[in-house]
């Protein structure tokens, strides 16, 4: 077959295990495949360092291209170059606005929004259960503000949870950046200020771990429902210690594996949906036995 | 610096051989005033401060927030009393947030490899090698500290990247492990964090002000050259600044650690600048030679209270910016213009 | 040859020297270990890298400035965010809207001036407060990245305006817009440092202030002019910067503090203050960029650019230390 | 009678605290030059700050030319035609020499160019007037101190002056620098510049000045015709009683040597030098600024690595590493630079003065305070240091008792060996008189002291042997019966007896 170039730029490796892990599955599904060579760059997190990248992969003349963008609108313009230039353009795990679907092939990642909406109702479901969908009360530690996972993940659990659940109220909401440490100060601060709480919903299972120690050391953890997205392995532990409730079950390594998948589809000449999402199924205490340990 | 007030009008005869002070009467009382704002006008600030939230939000003043946000400023603040001795040294340590994720994703993944009675050890000797590293270069090679600190800044987050190899680092049984007790026990009802924050913040409290290695710290940043001239061994005396502050670093990591048992790399970052303004806000001068660790104390624990306090009264997180922004200035101004008795600089 | 010249050529030149060492490197042993076809030297990636570098290098040619003046601004990320959510919001404000692109030297005219804006407020401060600047723009550095977030909630500020993009990835001459920009700021900031009284006052500030006060020169005012440069050109770096990406998210332009400074000290210039050069800050600006290129060119992943460029740093004063050491009869404090 | 050129009436000036000057009036003439003198801390800088619109009065008022003036920044009062040459360098070391002559009033073109054609010619003609050995583009930071202070001085002839001060312009210069220096003034006097001189030299005053003001504890004392008037009657005035000047004559036993110096030497600083001090004996270092005898001295305290020779302590070869090492040896150094090596200026009194020791005065792990105030309190009383409890920070004493805390740090430390340099640099009659006497004494207890100064009556009046430098290297070593002013003049000046003229300042 022929030999392809691909170059994708990442958001911010190392930042935490699933990014790393992704960067990680994505070398490994390239390394096993002969027919691909990949460059392989990271953003760190900022935009003008991501755009960079994209122009340089440009430059180098990449077959295809796959992004995972560090701000949803900033690409834009890099990515109507590579369009230009003839290089097809994948964006891969958080999408970017819709003004710029004109110049990508497809996106491959996870439906943030969906997911949003599946934590609602897990959320609405146990308190179903629990009997007390009539007056809990929640708070929502969001992800790293300005990031599209971030907000497309706050809007699908905002918009869903009405629907569901319609008497619980969402007290509020503050941003823990995708960051542990950050978020166990918020989630100290939330605890103070309001007397009941019964349940959090975070942005990634990191924070919701955050969440869940400041919980711990104020004995209150017991009281409240824990639901995060992006089941990480201590997400996943703490299920398995009974003191978090449920999650979204993603894996990087689908993420990376679909993204590549993607781009050689688009390469080889194959028709690929333009929104290609891979499956990002509910996980619970109660199935968490159908799902393997997360790796990262 | 009363001092100044009470500096006789000459040298001359007037106050030939007399010990006396000489101050025009009825300038006293208003260079009292002036004199104990500028000495506890940080002191005045945090109690307005604690006030004015009791008012906005009567829980702010409850035992448990008050016990919740002096633990979670205990890891900033054993990191600024550290850095304090640095800063009075004359130095700047900016490596302080890279290097306690440094040591925080170092002790929890030597936990699981070697168990935690020999990772923490090993992670002190570690982080300590780096501070080392920072006092030699500061200290025997004279670098300039902003620029080496900064640099370290950035290659030690580097280092601590290649050493978990991106991931987040986690115990793997969290439940048996006695390791979380430095950072969730309580002993009389106090979290353990603030009892090892004001543990040693007494005892570096104690070496800085009353120990021949304290007074050491003032004259080299007071004066350097002088302090040489005087048989201090000045590289020395800041190589052992920023030892301190890599103990006060690794200390501050197996905090982090031990009280959520797992980290990301990101941990710390940025923390240095939080920890310059706690310390800044205590008063501390960057040109070294002044400051105190009780000072830094009030400046961490006003940090922490704002913060706290504007979460409490429903702002959001960023308005602490601008709160901070206006306090540092407002503070430092008022601190400077005591000393040389006049609101606005001379400066044409 | 005057004593004292070779070394100060070292101090001035070293740095176009390591740029070349880079280059000559990434060129050589770059190209063996990449993946990808196209050597790091080639014309286009070169023109690429000097882009690149600009939205850095114009910050720092005021940073220079500031530094020879013996001051520092640690707040130039946050005032580069913040002018860029003016640049880009106020372009969707109705009356501006309606102005179809005749609106947007209008929204370049706004940013440029909010950055000379929170700039005039740094040096001010500095200036009247008597407040070391370095304690001054750490405070602004959290208080303008605080009304960033205040301007815009946590969400990212966006306006693609095609008209804009265009006119910003263009070139001309073979180099981009952005690079234009860039050298167009250092020949001015070297024309002003140089050739006028203002630039040599700041010199003469930086080197002994109290001379300077005794000598009658105004030193608040030029401190103030100063800073309102800088903020200027952190305006003008997020003006071509976002010209072309068209959305801001708030936390854009965090640690660019760090980069400039980094590349204003790899240029030679000293934060004492009273010498340094903008045509080294240039060199310290490229300096990295290359580095940073190449080490991606070569495949490195980010902890080891951060690695590398940190002991890079430190390594740059310790040579710079050497070669300006007066040899065993020193005295030795 | 023609009109003062300057007149300052009734000017008082307060510092927090201080009452620096208190109602001084004083007026000088066009074409006089007028001596302000007055003991360390009198108000002199203080008083011409105040002319040369650096500090405002809080009231009096200056007149100029018979019209009254208000300057309230150093631009104005050049303005006015008042320049003022410090009495500290005031020089920004990394810019040239024009640009610094010019230092606030680059001449300029359009656009706030600066016009460096004009500037560089008008330097060097000022240059050429002062015969110096350097140009107009050359970087300041690259002059000897010396040098440093002409360019400094060069800033009294780039205006159009109706007064210039100098404040204290002599204190590093060599005597052909300053027979340039006394040449220039007389010129500034003939074309009717009024020129207010301030010194603590008396020499200069009565060579060069037509009238001497006095001030004293802020106050003005009064003006004497130079002419009519001697040293005597202008001590008393400044501090109230009269000095002893003389040569020293009294000797002590002396003992064993207590250090020996053989061949020492530092690249170019010094070679070859060897002497040595008995305790009990004082030696005298006498050479030109320059000569290289602060270097013996801080290669002595561990400051420097020499090049070559050996270092003897009570006998024994030494090699001293650093001043820590040279303090456990026994050696203590009052170093020439108060300010920037004597002392922490934002430490108290007590703190600079147990420095040194501090490791020493312990009570367990921690500091003996009271041990360290007791010390303070024994020097204070010893010397006579003026200040209003040992919590006073050193930096808002007079020079005058500055000095006296670094003597006192040194002193309380019993060093067997004990080296000043410039014990008096820029210190008053009286207090100089106090310090010589502590000198005196000093070795009569048995220690060795070795006095380092560029003052002649200095070395004449305290040494017991006076050693005389030129260019790193000793002439001569007199004993203080055969030294005279003549012979010490010609071995400083590198003159051996059947040599040429001196070369000037070594490079
Ligand atoms: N900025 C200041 N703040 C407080 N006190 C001051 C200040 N400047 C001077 N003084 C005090 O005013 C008095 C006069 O000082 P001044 O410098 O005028 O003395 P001087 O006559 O020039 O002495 P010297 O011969 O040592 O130069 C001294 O007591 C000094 O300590
Ligand atoms: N270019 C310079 N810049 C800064 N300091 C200098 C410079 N040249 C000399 N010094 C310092 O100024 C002081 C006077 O120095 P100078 O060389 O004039 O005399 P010296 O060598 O110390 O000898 P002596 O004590 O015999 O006068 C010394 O402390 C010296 O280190
Ligand atoms: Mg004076
Ligand atoms: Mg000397």
């Amino acid at each position: 077959a022929q030999q392809y170039t691909i170059g994708i730029t990442q958001n911010n490796v190392g930042v935490d295990s699933y990014q790393t892990t992704y960067e990680q599955a994505f070398i490994a599904a390239a390394e096993a495949n002969d027919d691909v060579q990949v460059v392989v760059l990271d953003a760190g997190g900022d935009v003008a360092r991501q755009i960079a990248q994209i122009e340089d992969l440009i430059q180098q003349q990449v077959d295809a291209m796959i992004i995972w963008p560090t701000n949803g609108e900033a690409v834009i313009p890099a990515v109507r170059k590579a369009f230009q230039e003839d290089i097809p353009v994948v964006i891969t795990n958080s999408n970017i606005a819709e003004q710029g679907f004109d110049f990508i092939r497809s996106f491959s990642g996870p439906d943030n929004i969906t997911q949003g909406q599946r934590a609602a109702e897990i959320m609405c479901d146990r308190f179903t259960e629990m009997g007390i969908e009539d007056e809990a009360q929640i708070v929502q530690i969001s992800g790293q503000p300005g990031y599209t996972t971030a907000i497309e993940r706050a809007q699908g659990f905002e918009e869903r949870l009405p629907e569901v659940c319609p008497n619980v109220t969402l007290v509020e909401t503050q941003p823990g950046d995708w960051n542990r440490e950050k978020s166990q100060q918020v989630m100290e601060a939330f605890l103070v200020k309001y007397d009941d709480i019964d349940g959090v919903y975070s942005g990634d299972d990191n924070m919701g771990v955050g969440a869940l120690n400041a919980a711990r050391a104020a004995d209150r953890a017991g009281d409240i429902v824990f639901v995060g997205a992006t089941n990480f392995a201590v997400g996943y532990e703490a299920m398995e210690a009974g003191d978090y409730w449920g999650s979204i079950y993603q894996s990087p390594v689908d993420d990376a594996e679909a993204a590549l998948q993607t781009a050689l589809d688009i390469l080889n000449g194959e028709d690929v949906p333009f929104l290609n999402y891979f499956d990002t199924p509910k996980i619970t205490q109660d199935n968490m036995g159908e799902f393997t340990k997360p790796v990262f | 610096m009363t001092e100044a007030s009470e500096k006789t009008p000459s040298t001359g005869s007037a106050a030939r051989g007399g010990t006396t002070a000489a101050t025009p009467a009825g300038g006293l009382s208003k260079a009292g005033i002036a004199g104990f704002l500028a000495r506890q006008g940080i002191l005045v600030a945090f109690v307005l401060f604690m006030i004015g939230f009791t008012l906005a939000n009567e829980r702010f003043i409850s035992p448990d927030n008050v016990l919740g946000v002096i633990r979670s400023s205990a890891i900033l603040g054993v990191m600024a009393l550290g850095v304090t001795f640095v800063v009075i040294s004359g130095n700047l340590d900016l490596s302080v947030g890279s290097m306690m994720s440094f040591s925080t994703i170092v002790v929890l993944d030597l936990h699981d490899q070697i168990g935690p009675g020999l990772a923490i050890p090993a992670m002190f000797a570690l982080t300590l090698c780096l501070g080392a590293f920072n006092g030699f270069l500061v200290g025997y090679l004279k670098l300039n500290s902003l620029i080496v600190t900064l640099g370290m800044l950035s290659a030690i987050h580097g280092l601590t990247l290649t050493w978990s190899g991106g991931k987040n680092m986690d115990i793997a049984d969290k439940a048996g492990t006695w390791f979380s007790v430095f950072g969730q026990e309580r002993v009389l009802g106090i979290p353990m964090p603030i009892l090892i924050f004001l543990l040693l913040a007494s005892l570096l409290g104690i070496m800085l002000a009353k120990t021949p290695f304290g007074r050491k710290v003032y004259a080299v940043g007071g004066n350097g050259t002088a302090a040489t001239f005087s048989g201090i061994r000045r590289a020395r005396t800041v190589f052992t600044c920023y030892l301190i502050s890599a103990f006060c670093v690794a200390t501050a990591g197996l905090l982090q650690a031990s009280r959520s048992l797992g980290s990301q790399n990101t941990v710390g970052q940025g923390m240095e600048l939080e920890v310059l303004a706690a310390v800044i806000l205590g008063g501390a001068s960057l040109l070294g030679g002044s400051g105190t660790i009780f000072k830094t104390v009030i400046g961490v624990l006003i940090l922490g209270f704002i913060q706290n306090g504007l979460l409490l009264v429903g702002l959001q997180f960023y308005v602490q910016y601008v709160v901070t922004w206006v306090i540092i200035i407002l503070a430092v101004w008022l601190d400077i213009a005591a000393k040389r008795g006049r609101l606005l600089s001379p400066i044409a | 040859m005057k004593p004292g010249s070779l070394s100060t050529f070292l101090r001035t030149g070293a740095i176009w020297a390591f740029v070349l060492l880079e280059l000559a490197f990434f060129g050589i042993v770059g190209d063996m270990v990449s993946t990808s076809n196209t050597p790091f030297l080639a014309p286009d990636n070169l023109l690429l890298t000097l882009k690149q570098a600009a939205p850095i290098g114009i910050i720092a040619m005021g940073m220079t400035l500031i530094m020879i003046n013996g001051n520092i601004d640690l707040s130039v990320g946050a005032t580069f965010a913040l002018a860029a959510v003016v640049l880009l919001d106020s372009m969707s404000w109705p009356f501006m809207a309606a102005m179809g692109d005749w609106a947007i030297p209008l929204a370049w005219f706004f940013a440029l001036a909010v950055g000379a804006l929170l700039g005039a407020i740094n040096g001010l401060i500095v200036w009247k407060t008597g407040v070391d600047a370095f304690i001054v723009t750490l405070g602004s550095m959290l208080g303008y990245r605080g009304l960033v977030f205040m301007y815009n909630g946590e969400q990212p500020t966006s306006n693609l305006n095609w008209t804009l993009v265009d006119f910003a990835e263009a070139q001309f001459l073979g180099l981009h817009t952005p690079t234009w920009f860039l050298l167009a700021v250092t020949l001015f900031m070297w024309f002003l440092s140089t050739k006028t009284v203002h630039g040599r006052n700041a010199y003469a500030i930086g080197n002994n202030r109290e001379a300077a006060v005794n000598a009658g020169i105004r030193v608040g005012p030029h401190m103030l002019i100063n800073f309102v440069i800088i903020g200027f050109l952190a305006a003008l770096s997020a003006v071509v910067f976002y010209s072309e990406s068209g959305s801001v998210n708030p936390n854009d332009g965090q640690l660019y503090e760090l980069w400039v400074i980094t590349a204003v000290v790899l240029g030679g210039t000293k934060l004492a203050g009273g010498s340094g050069n903008v045509i080294s800050t240039l060199g310290g600006v490229i300096a990295i960029q290359v580095l940073r290129k190449g080490l991606g060119h070569m495949g490195a992943a980010t902890e080891t650019v951060n690695l590398v460029i940190g002991l890079i740093l430190i390594a740059v004063l310790f040579l710079d230390r050497q070669l300006n050491v007066k040899g065993r009869e020193a005295l030795k404090t | 009678m023609t009109a003062p050129a300057l007149r300052l009436e009734n000017i008082v000036k307060t510092f927090p605290g201080v009452r620096a000057l208190d109602g001084v009036s004083f007026e000088v003439m066009p074409g006089e030059v007028h001596a302000l003198m007055g003991e360390n801390g009198a108000g002199k800088s203080t008083l011409m700050k105040v002319l040369g619109g650096i500090y405002q009065p809080d009231e009096g008022r200056i007149v100029v030319e018979e019209k009254p003036v208000t300057m309230r920044t150093p631009m104005e009062a050049k303005a006015q035609g008042i320049v003022f040459i410090h009495q500290e360098l005031s020089l920004a070391t990394e810019l040239t020499v024009a640009e610094n002559i010019y230092l606030g009033e680059l001449p300029r073109r359009r656009f706030g160019l600066v016009d460096w054609q004009t500037l560089y010619a008008r330097t060097d003609a000022i240059l050429k007037k002062l015969k110096v050995g350097f140009d107009a583009r050359t970087i300041v930071g690259s002059l000897s101190i010396a040098n440093q202070q002409m360019v400094e001085i060069a800033r009294a002839l780039t205006v159009d002056a109706k007064a210039v001060i100098f404040d204290e312009p002599t204190a590093s210069l060599t005597d052909a620098e300053k027979s340039v220096l006394f040449d220039v003034i007389a010129d500034l006097r003939g074309s009717g510049v009024g020129i207010i001189y301030i010194s603590h030299r008396m020499e200069e005053i009565f060579k060069i000045t037509d009238r001497i003001s006095v001030l004293r504890d802020g106050s003005y004392r009064g003006t004497v015709n130079t002419a009519e008037t001697d040293e005597d009657a202008i001590t008393q005035l400044m501090i109230g009683r009269s000095l002893d000047l003389s040569r020293n004559t009294v000797h002590h036993e002396l003992g064993d040597v207590a250090l020996e110096v053989r061949g020492l030497s530092c690249g170019k600083l010094f070679q070859d030098v060897s002497f040595s001090v008995r305790k009990g004996e004082v030696l005298g270092f006498y050479g030109l600024v320059g000569a290289g005898r602060t270097e013996i001295a801080e290669a002595l305290f561990g400051l420097r690595n020499p090049s070559g020779g050996e270092i003897l302590l009570n006998g024994e070869v030494v090699r001293i590493s650093s001043p820590h090492d040279a303090i456990a040896k026994g050696i203590s150094l009052v170093p020439e630079d108060r300010k920037g090596q004597g002392l922490v200026l934002g430490m108290n009194c007590r703190d600079n003065m147990t420095l040194p020791q501090v490791d020493d005065l312990k009570a367990g792990p921690f500091v003996a305070e009271g041990a360290e105030v007791a010390i303070f309190d024994q020097y204070r009383d010893r010397l006579d240091i003026r200040t209003p409890g040992w919590r006073q920070t050193v930096g808002n004493l007079s020079g005058g008792n500055q000095q006296k805390i670094v003597i006192g740090k040194w002193l309380s430390m019993h060093p067997e060996v004990l080296i000043v340099d410039e014990p008096t640099r820029g210190i008053d009659v009286g207090s100089k008189s106090e310090i010589h006497k502590l000198i005196r004494e000093l070795a009569a207890q048995g220690y060795a002291v070795i006095v380092i100064s560029s003052e002649m009556p200095e070395v004449l009046h305290v040494s017991d042997r006076i050693v005389a430098m030129y260019s790193g290297r000793i002439m001569r070593t007199f004993t203080s019966e055969e030294v005279t002013e003549d012979n010490l003049i010609q071995a400083i000046s590198g003159i051996r007896a059947d040599r040429d003229a001196p070369v000037a300042e070594p490079a």
